[in-house]
């Protein structure tokens, strides 16, 4: 296992340095640079400006240079200067890092525990009342535009009824220190934590319960019911943990997602997180923040990847894998 | 097959997912003929609510098109985006997870690797991306929607095969000399069916919202009308005119809720041991 | 205007998008210009009818000649760090730092033959010759005072203190988080008596507009400044209590919509086909639907804000028979134009697909090509569309914002702000060139109704509306808007009224 | 007054099964302290009647009439909650399939101690130590190993113990046994049955014991009731039915019982072999679940050289868990040995991959020991049997053609084909295994346990199937079973494995009647119901 793991390390890390440079050259394929987006911004510029601009960024030289000279950096863990904003990228990532992770951490535990809840009280109860209305409900929350919700949720919560805050990350200018800044973070957290979370627990609660019911008809399940285990025991150790390897999969996959952040969510709810940093650059093109971005959740994805497969065996004994 | 028919048949909710399926379907191909002019047009002053004006029953747009026209257009294009989008992803998703799951060593690092290539960029993201580097045309939408959306297949059925390729029954098969393919096939895929089924009746969904978040970013095909586009387009006037977003996102629900009964469905008569209730 | 000024109090305005720095003689887009506008000041303030008022010049003096400007700056006044602001920093701004950063600055640069400091306190341009625009261009967005003790001698676009900028103005520079706010507070040296009003300032970044919205309903901002929320959501918010609403304070950049119209492409190069367009296009409906009512329709190439606009030139107006008539007797048949729409919100995109409806009633196909920000910039500047969306500023004069849009000299690949038609007309050319050059203000206005009479005629563009950009907030919020730049100006004069 | 009462049972079946009822108008008794076996057709209802009395039919299949009453209460009316008490503590089963029967993703010692746990009893780092004890006393070397297995890295034999164990754990009241020593070796097998013997008499446990072999039944029973085709044909006491049969089934059934000295010793002519394997050996590694605690080694396979010969059946007999299905799985490379020869045709398919493999493998067939898991629970009978013909290019057509043959050959109906695996019976299942394998014509049969469910008469039927073969096509089988008679009755020559060692290997006769080991005597001694075979002998 440890062999493994190591060996998953280490092609990581070249899986790394090729997807930075596919990155690399797929996001240059992308008309525009950054230099005419932010001449584009001020409503003016000149040849002059511009050329200034490229040299300063590094823009005038060829592609395979800046290339090279990227991943000279990125080796190195040094994702560059985001001219746009100023600043290192890896000052700018780690600045919105703990937002995002906040953020989707949150709505990936929410919907986790939420979903796999939900799907294993529907499948108990297969064809009842409470089957149909969880499973309606999950139905709802996943064909409908997380923007709608999001923006619903802002609205009844935030305008009609003033609960909670509709937007930002702490409020602005209250001076909180200590607990009282976790509880004003905390309540600024509910609505995008829940939105984003929704579309998920919907997930889970259908892969869930689908799950379930399959696992349900097996014969060990007889077996367990024969001990005289108790129904609620009976569905989480023996149903629900056979029927968990299509959950952690996609579990894996959202926990992979959790540095990428959020798009839409971070936006709606201007959410100061990686998502909202990745969309902005992706339409400035600044390209470092775009690729240290990528980088960094690239690097995620990876590692939540072996996760997942770690769990596998964990979970299934039979499943043997080499690698 | 007629077996599974009977079995299908018997489900009261398949049967309605179907029936919803068939007149969506039979809107996208006849609204051209029911409503000939371009839902574009635009026919009335704007935002007028539904039920207020003849001919208009479901009310008008921010610009004063035909909210109804638009609907019965834009079912093909969803349809369109959401199926194919979907088919495309469990065709590229479903053989690479399958392979990957079943060889695994070599054959199962490099598929994964592969596959990892395509999952790393965050799956909206490299949307974004794509459509900026290619002029948004419905094509090319349906094409970068399933190119986000096949990773996620891929790993899910890889982690079912990875489980059920150590059980007996497959090595009976082994035994019996079926080839890899047919192992694959008939023994392991049908095995790892409802998961796929589930995912698979969510990427549907998946695909046209997505569509809708991206033309609602301005990366949509503008010159197409989609309920994505409508959704997308009556966010902003949400709150002033809710039944613009509230419709077409009722079609949307309904078409999903649709394939989902459809998937149950498909699900529960392709179990044998769901079926020939004693009654 | 409004009684006594009452002080103290926070002011929460919204800006969008986050600016990418707050150094404005490096970067001049509006969110910039927004804060700037308050850290930053010039030599002059202008009012709503462009007259100029001082501000960091207490008087100046323009020659007979009109070659010749002289500024006698005001006393006492310090930068945030404590250092004297003198004429040095004047020169050292204009000359050096703007000449080499600022490519509007360059371009007006150009004229000026020389600049000296006979004191600490005076400060005289001399110009090569007569330049009418010249005493418009003292605005902070334009010419802000930099601190010369900062930047002389360094690398300017890598400075550290790009980071935490110093200027006079009447706020300082306190804290940005990134993606959340930008906090400024007020400036206690600042040199005017009780001002500023407010303490503290802060910016809210909040990247949704529907959010905007919602913050602004809840009372978390109190000031939406102009194209913050999205026009459809005006009416509902300009009718909540206590709100106020004022489409002032844009008359200096007289934001003026048109399309591109690609004259290098077949049929577009045959004029009756634009003027078949120019006819099709129902402006009014744009402006109502889509605008609130608020701007106007355009008459032509200047904004009527302007200085120079002229009213009575060809007519324009919506006229669809005209137009199919115009379009019969053209060479059009049946291409399709590719119209390229503006990635600037819902606004924009319907706007596009009522133009290409519009287009369509008359017979000429159109397929909208989406993009964003910087494919728009990348395809205007590489000529690739057949009409493309875009509006600009005027600058108040239509030597600095015009003239670059119609000038052949102007028609160079590779941006999208000059003459991406690729406009060529001789006469133009040379009444452009000689008007801006005219000392006399009466010149200057005959000349440009020519220029004016004559663009209109040959319809190079298919000029839209005079935006109304409408800023909104709370009525016990006074003076937010009291400049022709509106809250780019800072809030050097605003107060809060408290409840009473 | 009887501790069980079964009242008219009627067991009702899904449509397109074999027949309206599994079970038709079942009544009997239970007294405490009675041993009482059931005996019968393989699909005749037996295990359907015993899941009747847990309440634990499968979907589609319910009591449609009669009643079923335990301790004075009627069970058929209980509510789900009512029966968990009674199930495991008051009644307990052990069900006939036991690799489909463990939950596969939890260690053996957790789902023991899941039953105290289930009924509140011990503290909980006890029932670990009563699970250790359980495994113990039904005979599984090395239980603190073993506690920490999963399922199915444990022989067949071994998880048949699990379930025994789980089900003693709380020493109900009565207890239910489906076919509880079908895997066992006989030493085993004696072993637990002394240990049902022993709670019998301790704690008055009642026990219904379903079983195909005889020989049980003679040693334990008290009563005995026979089975057809859902319905009671016979019962009474042990003496009654096994020595005085009435009815003419129950006859049928006690002539067809084989006979430790059946086996012909007549002198084999010389034969080529056909499949020599040379030094096979195969060590398992598995580890301890701890994070850094010591592996569990399992040297599974050591050192096993033997030859088989064209048309000869060796038996492979021995303990329980001493390899001789991992002899088994490696010989058709469905694992991997980790060295030796396998020299199939002069060729070694040990080293083989591919598509010569699976050429090679057309001749060599096996038939899995638990035959529920090894038949694709989504794939109807008809596709199952017919699949490997079919992949090999044979018209499908004459492929079921074959199989239906073939399933009337093991003594199923043609309408089989067109069911699901699990809606049939144990037995009735390992027939469906049995015809898989012969579908392909194979040279070699490797049968693991291939006739341990069924009952004797159809178990003879198929032997003479396998005879037939045998001599018609000159097949040769390598036949493992923990039944001694059944080895007699066919096998030309006998291995007997310990510990993953061949100890004794000769001719059937010398082998049974003269071994060289005592550990071979000592399986003589425990093979089951050796008095009655005499008194069979005696009365004729
Ligand atoms: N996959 C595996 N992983 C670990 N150990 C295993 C595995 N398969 C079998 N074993 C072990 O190898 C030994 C031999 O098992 P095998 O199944 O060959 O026994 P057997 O002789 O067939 O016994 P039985 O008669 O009970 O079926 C057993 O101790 C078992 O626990
Ligand atoms: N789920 C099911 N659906 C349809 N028929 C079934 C189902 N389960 C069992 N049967 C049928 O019910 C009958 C009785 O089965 P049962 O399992 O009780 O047999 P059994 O006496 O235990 O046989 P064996 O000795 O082979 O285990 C069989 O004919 C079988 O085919
Ligand atoms: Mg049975
Ligand atoms: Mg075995």
């Amino acid at each position: 296992m440890t062999r493994f793991i190591l060996g998953r390390l280490i092609k990581a890390g070249f899986i790394l340095l090729a997807i930075l440079i596919f990155n690399f050259l797929l996001i240059h394929a992308a008309p525009g640079d950054p230099a005419a987006v932010m001449a584009g911004e001020a409503g003016a510029a000149d040849e002059k400006f511009l050329a200034d601009l490229r040299e300063r960024f590094g823009l005038d030289q060829p592609l395979y240079i800046q290339l090279w000279t990227y991943l000279q950096g990125a080796v190195q863990l040094d994702l560059g200067f985001s001219y746009r904003q100023q600043m290192p990228v890896a000052e700018l990532i780690a600045d919105r890092l703990p937002a995002t992770l906040l953020l989707t951490g949150v709505a990936f535990l929410l919907s986790l525990s939420l979903g796999v809840l939900a799907g294993v009280a529907a499948s108990a109860r297969q064809g009842s009342w409470g089957d149909t209305i969880i499973s309606t409900l999950a139905l709802l929350f996943y064909a409908t535009p997380l923007f709608w919700v999001a923006l619903m949720a802002a609205l009844v919560f935030s305008v009609w009824l003033g609960w909670l805050p509709g937007f930002g990350y702490s409020t602005v200018g209250a001076g909180y220190t200590g607990w009282a800044h976790a509880l004003d973070v905390a309540k600024h957290l509910v609505l995008p934590a829940t939105t984003l979370g929704l579309f998920f627990t919907a997930i889970y609660m259908r892969m869930t319960r689908a799950s379930m019911l399959e696992v349900s008809r097996l014969d060990f399940v007889k077996t367990a019911r024969a001990k005289g285990v108790k129904r609620r025991v009976i569905l989480r150790r023996h149903i629900l943990r056979n029927a968990l390897l299509p959950v952690i999969t996609l579990a894996g996959l959202q926990a992979g997602q959790i540095f990428g952040g959020a798009i839409l969510t971070e936006t709606v709810f201007a959410w100061p997180g990686i998502g909202r940093l990745m969309f902005e650059a992706i339409n400035q093109r600044d390209y470092a923040v775009i690729l240290g971005v990528f980088y960094i959740s690239g690097a995620m994805v990876l590692l939540f990847n072996l996760i997942t497969d770690v769990f596998y065996v964990i979970i299934d004994p039979r499943i043997r894998l080499t690698g | 097959m007629k077996d599974f028919w009977t079995r299908f048949r018997f489900n009261r909710g398949a049967v309605i997912g179907l029936v919803i399926l068939a007149v969506v379907i039979a809107t996208a191909i006849a609204a051209p003929f029911i409503f000939p002019t371009s839902p574009w047009k635009m026919v009335q002053r704007p935002f007028l609510p539904p039920l207020t004006q003849n001919g208009l029953p479901l009310g008008t747009d921010a610009l004063g098109r035909d909210v109804l026209a638009g609907l019965a257009h834009g079912a093909y294009v969803s349809l369109l985006v959401g199926l194919v989008s979907t088919v495309v992803a469990l065709a590229i998703g479903v053989p690479v997870g399958a392979l990957a799951g079943y060889f695994v060593g070599r054959v199962d690092d490099a598929l994964m690797r592969f596959t990892e290539f395509f999952q790393t960029i965050p799956s909206f993201a490299l949307a974004i991306v794509l459509l900026a580097i290619f002029q948004p045309s419905l094509t090319f939408v349906i094409i970068a929607i399933a190119i986000v959306s096949w990773p996620p297949v891929a790993r899910l059925v890889r982690g079912e095969v990875l489980s059920l390729r150590t059980r007996e029954f497959v090595e009976a098969a082994t035994l019996q000399g079926l080839g890899n393919a047919q192992i694959i096939l008939r023994h392991i895929l049908p095995n790892a069916l409802p998961p796929i089924i589930v995912l698979a009746s969510l990427m549907v969904a998946q695909a046209i919202l997505l569509e809708s978040s991206l033309s609602f970013l301005g990366l949509g095909d503008p010159n197409i009308m989609s309920w994505g586009y409508m959704i997308g387009a009556a966010r902003t006037v949400i709150r002033t005119a809710w039944w613009l977003s509230f419709l077409p996102g009722m079609a949307i629900l309904l078409t999903v809720l649709a394939l989902n009964l459809i998937g149950e469905g498909l699900n529960d008569a392709l179990n044998p041991r769901l079926t020939r209730k004693s009654e | 205007q409004d009684g006594t000024p009452q002080q103290g109090g926070t002011l929460n305005v919204v800006i969008q998008p986050e600016p990418p720095g707050l150094m404005v003689g490096l970067i001049q887009n509006g969110p910039t210009q927004m804060v700037a506008g308050d850290i930053y000041e010039s030599l002059l303030r202008y009012d709503a009818n462009l007259q100029p008022t001082g501000q960091l010049a207490e008087s100046w003096e323009i020659s007979e000649d009109g070659k010749t400007y002289t500024f006698k700056l005001r006393k006492g006044v310090v930068f945030h760090d404590g250092k004297p602001f003198t004429s040095a920093d004047v020169k050292f701004s204009m000359d050096k730092f703007l000449r080499e950063s600022h490519s509007r600055m360059r371009t007006y640069m150009q004229h000026v033959e020389s600049i000296e400091t006979p004191d600490d306190h005076t400060v005289v341009f001399n110009l090569k010759q007569p330049f009418g625009p010249f005493i418009g261009i003292f605005e902070p967005g334009t010419a802000p005072m930099i601190p010369k003790h900062i930047y002389e001698g360094t690398d300017f676009a890598n400075n550290p203190a790009n980071n935490t900028p110093i200027g006079t103005g009447p706020f300082k520079f306190d804290e940005w988080v990134k993606g959340s706010y930008i906090h400024l507070v007020k400036n206690p040296d600042y040199y005017m008596e009780g001002k500023p009003h407010v303490d503290e300032v802060y910016y809210h970044v909040i990247p949704d507009a529907a959010s905007r919205a919602v913050a602004y309903e809840t009372g978390k901002v109190d000031v939406l400044p102009g194209g913050s929320i999205e026009n459809f959501d005006v009416p509902r918010i300009r009718d909540m209590e206590n709100t106020c609403i004022t489409d002032k304070g844009w008359e200096y950049f007289g934001p003026l919509s048109w399309l591109w119209i690609n004259l290098n492409n077949k049929p577009l190069d045959d004029v009756k086909v634009r003027q078949a367009m120019m006819h099709a296009l129902d402006r009014e409906f744009a402006k109502d639907a889509l605008w609130n009512g608020l701007g106007k329709v355009a008459t032509g190439p200047l904004s009527s804000s302007t200085r120079f606009y002229s009213d009575s030139t060809p007519d324009i107006s919506y006229d669809p028979e005209k137009a199919k008539k115009l379009l019969s007797e053209s060479s059009y048949n049946g291409e399709t134009i590719r119209l390229l729409g503006l990635p600037y919100g819902e606004t924009w995109q319907r706007w596009a697909e009522a133009v290409k409806q519009n287009l369509t009633e008359i017979g000429i196909k159109v397929e909208i090509v989406p993009s964003d920000v910087a494919g728009w910039n990348q395809k205007v500047s590489d000529r690739d569309f057949d009409l493309a969306f875009t509006y600009l500023y005027q600058y108040g004069d239509p030597a600095l914002g015009v003239s670059r849009t119609y000038m052949s000299t102007n028609a160079k690949v590779g941006s999208p702000w000059n003459n991406v038609a690729n406009y060529q007309n001789p006469e133009v050319d040379k009444m452009f060139d000689e008007a801006a050059l005219m000392a006399s203000p009466d010149d200057r206005a005959a000349a440009y109704k020519t220029i004016q009479d004559q663009i209109v005629s040959d319809v190079p563009n298919l000029w839209l509306l005079e935006l109304g950009f409408p800023t909104i907030y709370r009525c016990n919020i006074k003076n937010p808007v009291n400049t022709a730049f509106g809250v780019n100006d800072g809030f050097r004069d605003v107060w809060i009224e408290k409840a009473k | 007054m009887s501790l069980l009462s079964i009242r008219d049972l009627c067991i009702a079946l899904p449509e397109g099964a074999d027949r309206k009822y599994a079970a038709k108008d079942v009544s009997f008794d239970l007294a405490p302290g009675e041993i009482l076996c059931i005996v019968g057709e393989s699909g005749s209802g037996k295990s359907m009647s015993a899941n009747a009395v847990m309440g634990l039919l499968p979907q589609g299949v319910k009591p449609v009439g009669g009643a079923i009453t335990f301790d004075g209460q009627e069970v058929l009316g209980l509510s789900e909650r009512q029966m968990q008490d009674l199930r495991g503590r008051r009644i307990s089963m052990i069900f006939q399939e036991p690799l489909s029967a463990l939950n596969p993703l939890m260690r053996v010692g957790a789902q023991i101690a899941e039953v105290f746990e289930a009924h509140g009893e011990l503290a909980p780092q006890e029932r670990r130590n009563r699970a250790l004890k359980l495994l113990e006393e039904v005979g599984l070397p090395d239980p603190e190993s073993a506690i920490r297995a999963y399922p199915f890295q444990l022989s067949g034999g071994q998880r048949q113990r699990v379930m025994i164990a789980m089900a003693l754990a709380l020493e109900p009241d009565i207890l239910i046994a489906d076919e509880p020593t079908t895997a066992l070796d006989v030493t085993t097998q004696a072993q637990i049955l002394k240990l049902i013997e022993n709670l019998r008499q301790s704690r008055g446990m009642a026990v219904i014991f379903i079983t195909h072999d005889f020989g049980v039944v003679a040693d334990i029973a008290d009563r005995v009731i026979v089975m057809q085709t859902g319905e009671i044909v016979e019962s009474g006491t042990a003496d009654e039915v096994l020595l005085r049969p009435q009815h003419p089934y129950t006859r049928a059934l006690i002539d067809a019982i084989p006979r430790l000295n059946q086996h012909d010793d007549a002198e084999q002519p010389a034969r080529t072999p056909v499949l020599s394997v040379v030094g096979l050996n195969k060590t398992f590694v598995v580890g301890s679940g701890k994070l850094f605690g010591k592996p569990r080694v399992v040297k599974a396979v050591q050192k096993v050289s033997f030859e088989l010969c064209a048309g000869e059946t060796i038996g492979i007999v021995g303990e329980s868990g001493s390899g001789k299905s991992t002899v088994g799985r490696c010989l058709t490379r469905l694992i991997n040995p980790d060295e030796g020869r396998v020299m199939l045709d002069g060729a070694d398919i040990a080293h083989m991959s591919g598509a010569e493999l699976r050429e090679k493998r057309r001749s060599l067939q096996m038939i899995f020991q638990d035959p529920y898991s090894s038949l694709n629970p989504r794939a109807r009978v008809s596709r199952i049997l017919t699949e490997g013909l079919i992949s090999y290019g044979t018209p499908r057509s004459e492929a079921l053609e074959k199989a239906r043959d073939l399933l009337g050959l093991v003594g199923l109906d043609p309408s089989a084909m067109n069911r699901f695996p699990h809606e049939f019976s144990g037995g009735q299942r390992q027939r469906i295994g049995i015809a898989r394998a012969l579908m392909l014509d194979p040279s070699i049969i490797i049968a693991d346990e291939a006739v341990s469910a069924l009952d004797v008469s159809i178990q003879a039927q198929v032997l003479d199937l396998l005879a037939d073969l045998k001599t018609r096509l000159n097949l040769s089988m390598l036949f493992i079973t923990h039944d001694l008679r059944v080895a007699a009755r066919i096998c030309d020559r006998i291995i007997v494995m310990q510990k993953g060692a061949i100890v004794e290997m000769g001719p059937t006769g010398k082998v049974l009647h003269d071994p060289d080991t005592d550990y071979t005597r000592s399986l003589l001694d425990a093979i089951p119901g050796q008095e009655y075979e005499r008194a069979l002998a005696e009365a004729g």
